[in-house]
């Protein structure tokens, strides 16, 4: 245990005095016990804006997206007016007949009304109609969502994990983990389960969740088309957030992912070329492929001994699926541990080294017993030889 | 033996079967609870404030989080209104007591052991994680493998047994024991809204209670139930849950919903506005509750008729509550209105309430509702409409009803801090969860990164949060000082319109000396004034030699029995060696009601 | 029992509070037993090993409880009717056959249940089962309950005396134990009359 | 307002020819489904032996259970459950 200290109050201070609120509040609670690593690196820490954010529901990228603010701003539109509609009489109310409690004892009570049928007749009339004008809207996107996958849609496969999730392109035959690549502009039909507890994915700028059970037959379904890009040149892709909505354990909080959408061209030539072997270059590369051996009961990189071995364990009878996330294009990822962490080195051997300080509860085994310069060449192997260009 | 307990002391609380101690002790157990729910979300509040904090580890977070959910629903506001139905009832209706004055003791036992059951986890350390919804198959012995989950499943169990005797007994109460020429429909609205709320508890409760002994059956003797990989669905421990969790959230606001038709009359010294109308929309408003469960299911796949069906249904549940806000406005209008704390609390629970409605329309649309299910949008509404509406209600209950229980009124100017406090604090704890929730910030979440967009709105939350701690704070110190030092209440110490206050504060065991005969709606109000307004004499209730009227007889065996009832079930955290505590179990209950049955009442 | 059983109390619904809570226990035991029934369609052809219903349902047995259980239904009438008459022996005979009828049924539930596990369906073998005891053994509980209910009436009769006649008692005790014979009457047709569709 | 409940209920005549009905449905039923092409014909089992079953019922609670003789709050707390319970798990069939 380390010693109480006092919790980042620069940072705290730091927002306070931008937004100038009391800082006296937030002193009285600023101390904490500090055992445990944060949970996100964070570089610097920043304001982001107060609205705007990656995981907004307001931006609205694609039409499904914005077929529900619609539904949303109608309903906001109604509710706000029904609020005015009770307050104003309520305040204006509250107002007119207030009455000091010393003068009550000489006031003769008010006349006794009990009700008036007219009023209570149009007061139950009127939320009819209102509701109406939410219903109709509701009823029309409700019925958007197709079953099946529409003629020229790419379907993906989303499985969630704890606490991590995976992506299948069964026409592209590629298999990948928290990083949702898909290009520019294209129907896209998600076909949503869970190989353990119920997750939900969520990809706010993009439109609603949708639960992920497990089970046979409890396959969801969510489709929509995927933006056009914001800049036409971007390399690499745009980059949305998306994250599990549904408790799903000890680590439910640290399960994101990214969406990146690609020019149509960038992501033929990702598809390309996910599924080729890794390109072991240097010498601490080619000791970490052997040693990757050791992990690949649970991992797969395609175009390995890792990749047969799952075809063998897949054919076994039942088939067995591994454990862990396929590490084919690892080298090109932007995070580890399911988004919680950049992918660095440093941040890659502390994963290795103890999973569940950066994430608690994570089935995968420590590999504390490697020497610091085996994990620097699982490192090197993982980082720099599965890092394919496209 | 019954005869010669005690009737003062310990031992006489222990034994007492009288409806106003029960309902002392409920509300007195209900604050208690209160105070760990209250600490619950102040820890969790604390862990918010800053991104990327690790004040709290995960676990304990999802922990506290679930506790934090179930102590605030079942362990408090469904006692501390079963403590106002308690009280209250009998009072109202002009009845000695309840229909079973020992079933009614029996309630509480089991509540309280319930209680203290689920808690317990606090000392084993293992902190039942699953949400206060405990979805399956999360919560299967699978991924859970610990005992932690069985102290939610057995807590709830038992907890819902003694709501479900209470529920019974006063169906019957008020039905059966109303003083001549109370008609139903010249009941205070308060006994109308218990009497659904008896209803929807009668009706629902047994649904989770075979959900509970489902998940029980799954954990402890390893069927599948909820488990995909032996053919069963996660999918059923959703609907079962919330077929009963819907009734359940009108269980919680029916009451206050009545409270707050009980206060505002008297503090603008009007009848309540269209009655009839609000007593039918009660009766709505429970029945529509039973067909709209799965609208918190609208992301699990439900297909589009399902949601179309289950939304409609939702929306038009729109229709009675908002006939209810107007009515509520109605009654303040023309009225001469005194602002005392339990007014003020009454009044907002009627702007809260409205706010929380709003967002629950909201969310009755399916399409909203995938983008909001489960982000803290959610958390926002359900506070509006459970804290700024029902605990909101209750407070002002409390304060308004106090002077009657204690014979001491509630400090007023402490009141009103603590209302200001709560007001302020409230809205800025859960209005800036609306913007999280549209900043896409999931519920349940024990950290979050620092580039997200929700660091402000953390902050303005948790310091809110704080500033009703301290209001919270000021209420208990109101209680005790009020108790020591508070100004002595009289018969009528509001002016009030129903049958309670013609007793003496506080009533005696005994409760009414003259079996009291109502003529309308508001009966005590027009013994006070003729039609023109003009104050008349008006009997109160008169003291009478105790001996004189029968009162039921005090009896150990309600707390024994419940004693039984709590051994059996821990039995499922011994495993196989939990058989001889079973069964111990059952042979307490066993001689618990022997000894019940050959005693006298 | 306590002293005031046979007292009717004046009530405003004209209905003893006892009975009037007994016919509430039965509005919540609908739901109950609903939500059991319902669980038991949804699992009946969900499991994934073991024998299927089809396979082990003997509806001959079955048939035989359901007519035992009808009878006992028709012994607890006629013991209420002896009561409310006075009449002694016919009282004690015909309560005596209630619970008599009550351990016959619970004897061919205990003969099925061993049967089935015998056949290879235990509590945990596959979700129909599961199911199927859950609701049965939930049924087959209130049953016990009945039979103990019905025999402490009984034996209360033989302590008191012949001049004991708890009418009430005895009708609410009548209530539960008719309950549990519709609850039957419905589990029969859905769960093994309709086992082939 | 204490009413004699008595004087209302039926005839241990009645009882017994109830009881005979009772058997004979049951019987009937039973043949039903010895009969190998009727009892996996839903069309066919579904209502017949769902109106079977409901005689029974109603003979039970109407007559057994006194609810034709007895005081109508009774038929209104335990119709009212049935219903509700009928309704909310006939729903919970169809979504789920």
């Amino acid at each position: 245990m380390k010693s109480l200290q006092l919790f980042r109050i620069a940072e705290l201070s730091q927002l306070l005095k931008n937004k100038s609120l009391p800082l006296s509040w937030g002193l009285l609670f600023a101390l904490q016990a500090s055992a445990q690593e944060k949970a996100f690196d964070e570089a610097e820490y920043r304001l982001s804006p107060l609205f705007g954010g990656p995981m907004n529901t307001i931006a609205g990228m694609t039409e499904w997206a914005r077929d529900i603010n619609h539904v949303y701003g109608v309903t906001t539109i109604v509710a706000v007016l029904v609020f005015l509609a009770v307050s104003i009489p309520l305040i204006i109310t509250l107002y007119k007949f207030r009455v000091k409690e010393e003068d009550l004892t000489n006031l003769r009570p008010p006349k006794q009304i009990h009700g008036n049928a007219l009023l209570e007749i149009t007061w139950t009339i009127i939320p009819f109609i209102l509701l109406l004008f939410i219903a109709v809207p509701t009823w029309q996107v409700i019925f958007k969502q197709p079953d099946e996958p529409p003629p020229g849609a790419m379907v993906v496969k989303v499985i969630g994990h704890q606490w991590w999730w995976e992506f299948q392109y069964p026409e592209l035959g590629i298999t990948t983990a928290n990083e949702l690549h898909l290009p520019a502009e294209t129907p896209v039909f998600f076909v949503i389960s869970s190989a353990d507890v119920i997750h939900s994915f969520w990809i706010p700028q993009f439109g609603g969740k949708v639960d992920a059970l497990p089970g046979t037959n409890v396959d969801n379904h969510l489709y929509y088309v995927t933006p056009a890009l914001r800049n036409s040149d971007a390399v690499g892709g745009e980059v949305y957030q998306g994250q599990c909505v549904e408790l799903c354990g000890l680590s439910h909080a640290l399960m994101r992912f990214e969406a990146i959408v690609h020019k149509q061209d960038e992501f033929d030539r990702w598809a390309k070329t996910f599924n080729t072997a890794p390109v072991v270059a240097s010498e601490p590369e080619k000791r970490g492929e052997m040693l990757f051996a050791q992990c690949q009961v649970c991992h797969t990189i395609s175009g390995t001994a890792s990749e047969d071995l799952e075809k063998q364990m897949l054919s076994m009878s039942p088939p067995v699926a591994k454990q862990g996330p396929n590490l084919t294009d690892f080298g090109n990822r932007r995070t580890l541990g399911a988004g919680t962490r950049k992918n660095t080195e440093e941040n890659f051997i502390r994963w290795v080294k103890d999973p569940q300080s950066i994430k608690p509860g994570a089935t995968m085994t420590p590999f504390d017993t490697l020497s610091d310069d085996e994990l620097r060449s699982i490192a090197a192997y993982l980082r720099f030889s599965t890092a394919k260009k496209f | 033996m019954a005869k010669n307990l005690p009737r003062t002391g310990i031992i006489s609380w222990l034994t007492t079967v009288d409806h106003k101690r029960i309902g002392i002790m409920y509300a007195v157990t209900a604050l208690i609870f209160l105070l760990f729910g209250g600490t619950e979300a102040m820890l969790m509040r604390t862990q918010l404030i800053i991104p990327n904090n690790n004040f709290l580890s995960a676990g304990t977070f999802n922990g506290l989080v679930t506790l934090h959910g179930t102590t605030m629903i079942f362990l408090f506001v469904m006692p501390l209104s079963a403590a106002f139905f308690n009280y209250l009832t009998p009072l109202m209706i002009g009845a000695a007591d309840v229909a079973f004055p020992r079933l009614n003791a029996l309630s509480y036992w089991i509540f309280l052991f319930g209680g203290l059951l689920l808690n317990f986890s606090f000392v084993t350390g293992l902190l039942p994680d699953g949400g206060w919804f405990n979805y399956a198959n999360l919560t299967g012995k699978q991924y859970s493998p610990s005992h932690a989950i069985d102290f939610w499943l057995l807590g709830v169990q038992v907890v819902g047994l003694a709501s479900l005797i209470a529920a019974v007994n006063f169906f019957v109460t008020i039905l059966n024991m109303r003083c001549k020429g109370m008609t139903l429909l010249k009941m205070p609205i308060f006994v109308w809204t218990t009497l659904v709320t008896q209803v929807l508890l009668i009706l629902s409760l047994p649904v989770i209670t075979v959900a509970l002994f489902m998940m029980t059956f799954d954990r402890t003797f390893g069927t599948g139930f909820f488990d995909p990989g032996a053919g069963g669905q996660v999918i059923m421990w959703q609907h079962l849950f919330w077929i009963f969790g819907h009734p359940e959230v009108y269980i919680l606001i029916l009451p206050a919903m009545g409270m707050v038709s009980e206060i505002l009359p008297t503090f603008s010294r009007k009848p309540l506005f269209g009655y009839s109308v609000m007593v039918y929309s009660s009766c709505a408003i429970g029945f529509l509750g039973f067909a709209v469960w799965a609208h918190h299911m609208f992301t699990t796949g439900l297909g589009p008729w399902a949601q179309a069906l289950f939304s409609a249904a939702t929306m038009l549940i729109a229709v009675p509550t908002g006939v209810k806000i107007f009515n509520w406005i109605s009654t303040l209008w023309g009225g001469q209105l005194r602002f005392t704390t339990a007014m003020l609390f009454a009044v907002s629970f009627i702007a809260m309430f409205t706010m929380g409605g709003l967002s629950g329309i909201m969310h009755s649309s399916p399409p909203i509702d995938y983008q909001h299910q489960d982000s803290y949008f959610v958390v926002a509404h359900f506070h509006y409409v459970l804290y700024g509406g029902a605990v909101m209600a209750l407070f002002g209950g409390i304060f308004y009803w106090f002077p009657k229980v204690t014979g001491y009124y509630l400090s007023e100017t402490l009141g009103k801090i603590q209302f200001w406090l709560y007001m302020f604090g409230f809205n800025m704890t859960f209005f800036p969860m609306h913007f999280m929730g549209l900043e896409g910030m999931p519920r349940r979440i024990f950290t979050y990164a620092s580039d997200q967009g929700w660091n402000f709105w953390n902050v303005l939350s948790s310091l809110g949060a704080y500033t009703t701690a301290i209001g919270g704070i000021v209420f208990f110190v109101n209680i005790f000082w009020s108790l020591k030092s508070g100004k002595k209440a009289s018969h009528d110490c509001w002016d009030g319109r129903t049958l309670e206050w013609t007793l003496s504060s506080p009533p005696p065991e005994y409760n009414f000396a003259i079996d009291p005969e109502v003529r309308s709606l508001d009966d005590w109000w027009h013994q006070k004034y003729d039609g023109e307004g003009n104050k008349r004499t008006a009997r109160v209730q008169p003291d009478v030699d105790p001996s004189t009227k029968h009162v039921p007889n005090p009896s150990f065996w309600p707390m024994v029995l419940a004693f039984g009832i709590l051994v059996l079930a821990s039995a499922p955290f011994f495993d196989a060696q939990g058989i001889p505590l079973a069964l111990a179990g059952v042979v307490i209950m066993l001689v618990a009601t022997y000894g019940w049955s050959f005693e006298e009442a | 029992m306590s002293a005031h059983e046979d007292v009717v109390h004046s009530t405003v619904t004209g209905v003893d509070n006892r009975k009037l809570s007994m016919w509430v226990l039965i509005a919540s035991e609908c739901f109950l037993f609903g939500s059991l029934i319902v669980n038991y369609l949804i699992n009946r052809d969900r499991g994934l090993a073991g024998p299927t219903a089809r396979q082990i349902y003997d509806i001959d047995i079955t048939t035989l409880s359901t007519f035992d259980l009808l009878m006992s239904s028709v012994a607890m009438v006629l013991a209420l009717h002896a009561c409310q008459n006075r009449e002694l022996q016919k009282f004690r005979f015909w309560t005596g056959m209630v619970v008599l009828g009550g351990v016959i049924f619970l004897g061919f539930q205990f003969y099925e249940f061993s049967h089935f596990v015998h056949l290879g369906l235990g509590l945990t073998t596959n979700v129909f089962g599961s199911s199927f005891y859950l609701l049965t053994g939930c049924h087959g509980a209130h049953v016990f309950l009945g039979v103990l209910w019905m025999s402490s009436i009984l034996a209360t009769s033989f302590v008191r005396g012949e001049n004991w006649f708890p009418s009430l008692p005895l009708e609410v005790a009548g209530l539960y134990w008719h309950f549990v014979d519709v609850v039957w009457i419905i589990i029969f047709t859905v769960v093994y009359l309709f086992v082939y569709i | 307002m204490v009413k004699s409940e008595k004087s209302k209920h039926a005839t241990v005549k009645l009882y017994w020819i109830f009881a005979g009905i009772l058997c004979v449905i049951t019987l009937v039923e039973w043949l039903i489904f010895r009969n190998e092409e009727l009892r996996s014909n839903a069309t066919f089992m579904v209502p017949a032996l769902s109106i079977l079953s409901l005689m029974k019922f109603s003979m039970v609670c109407g007559w057994y259970m006194h609810l034709r003789y007895d005081n109508k709050i009774l038929m209104k707390v335990f119709g009212f459950s049935a219903f509700m319970a009928a309704v909310t798990f006939g729903i919970l069939l169809l979504a789920i």
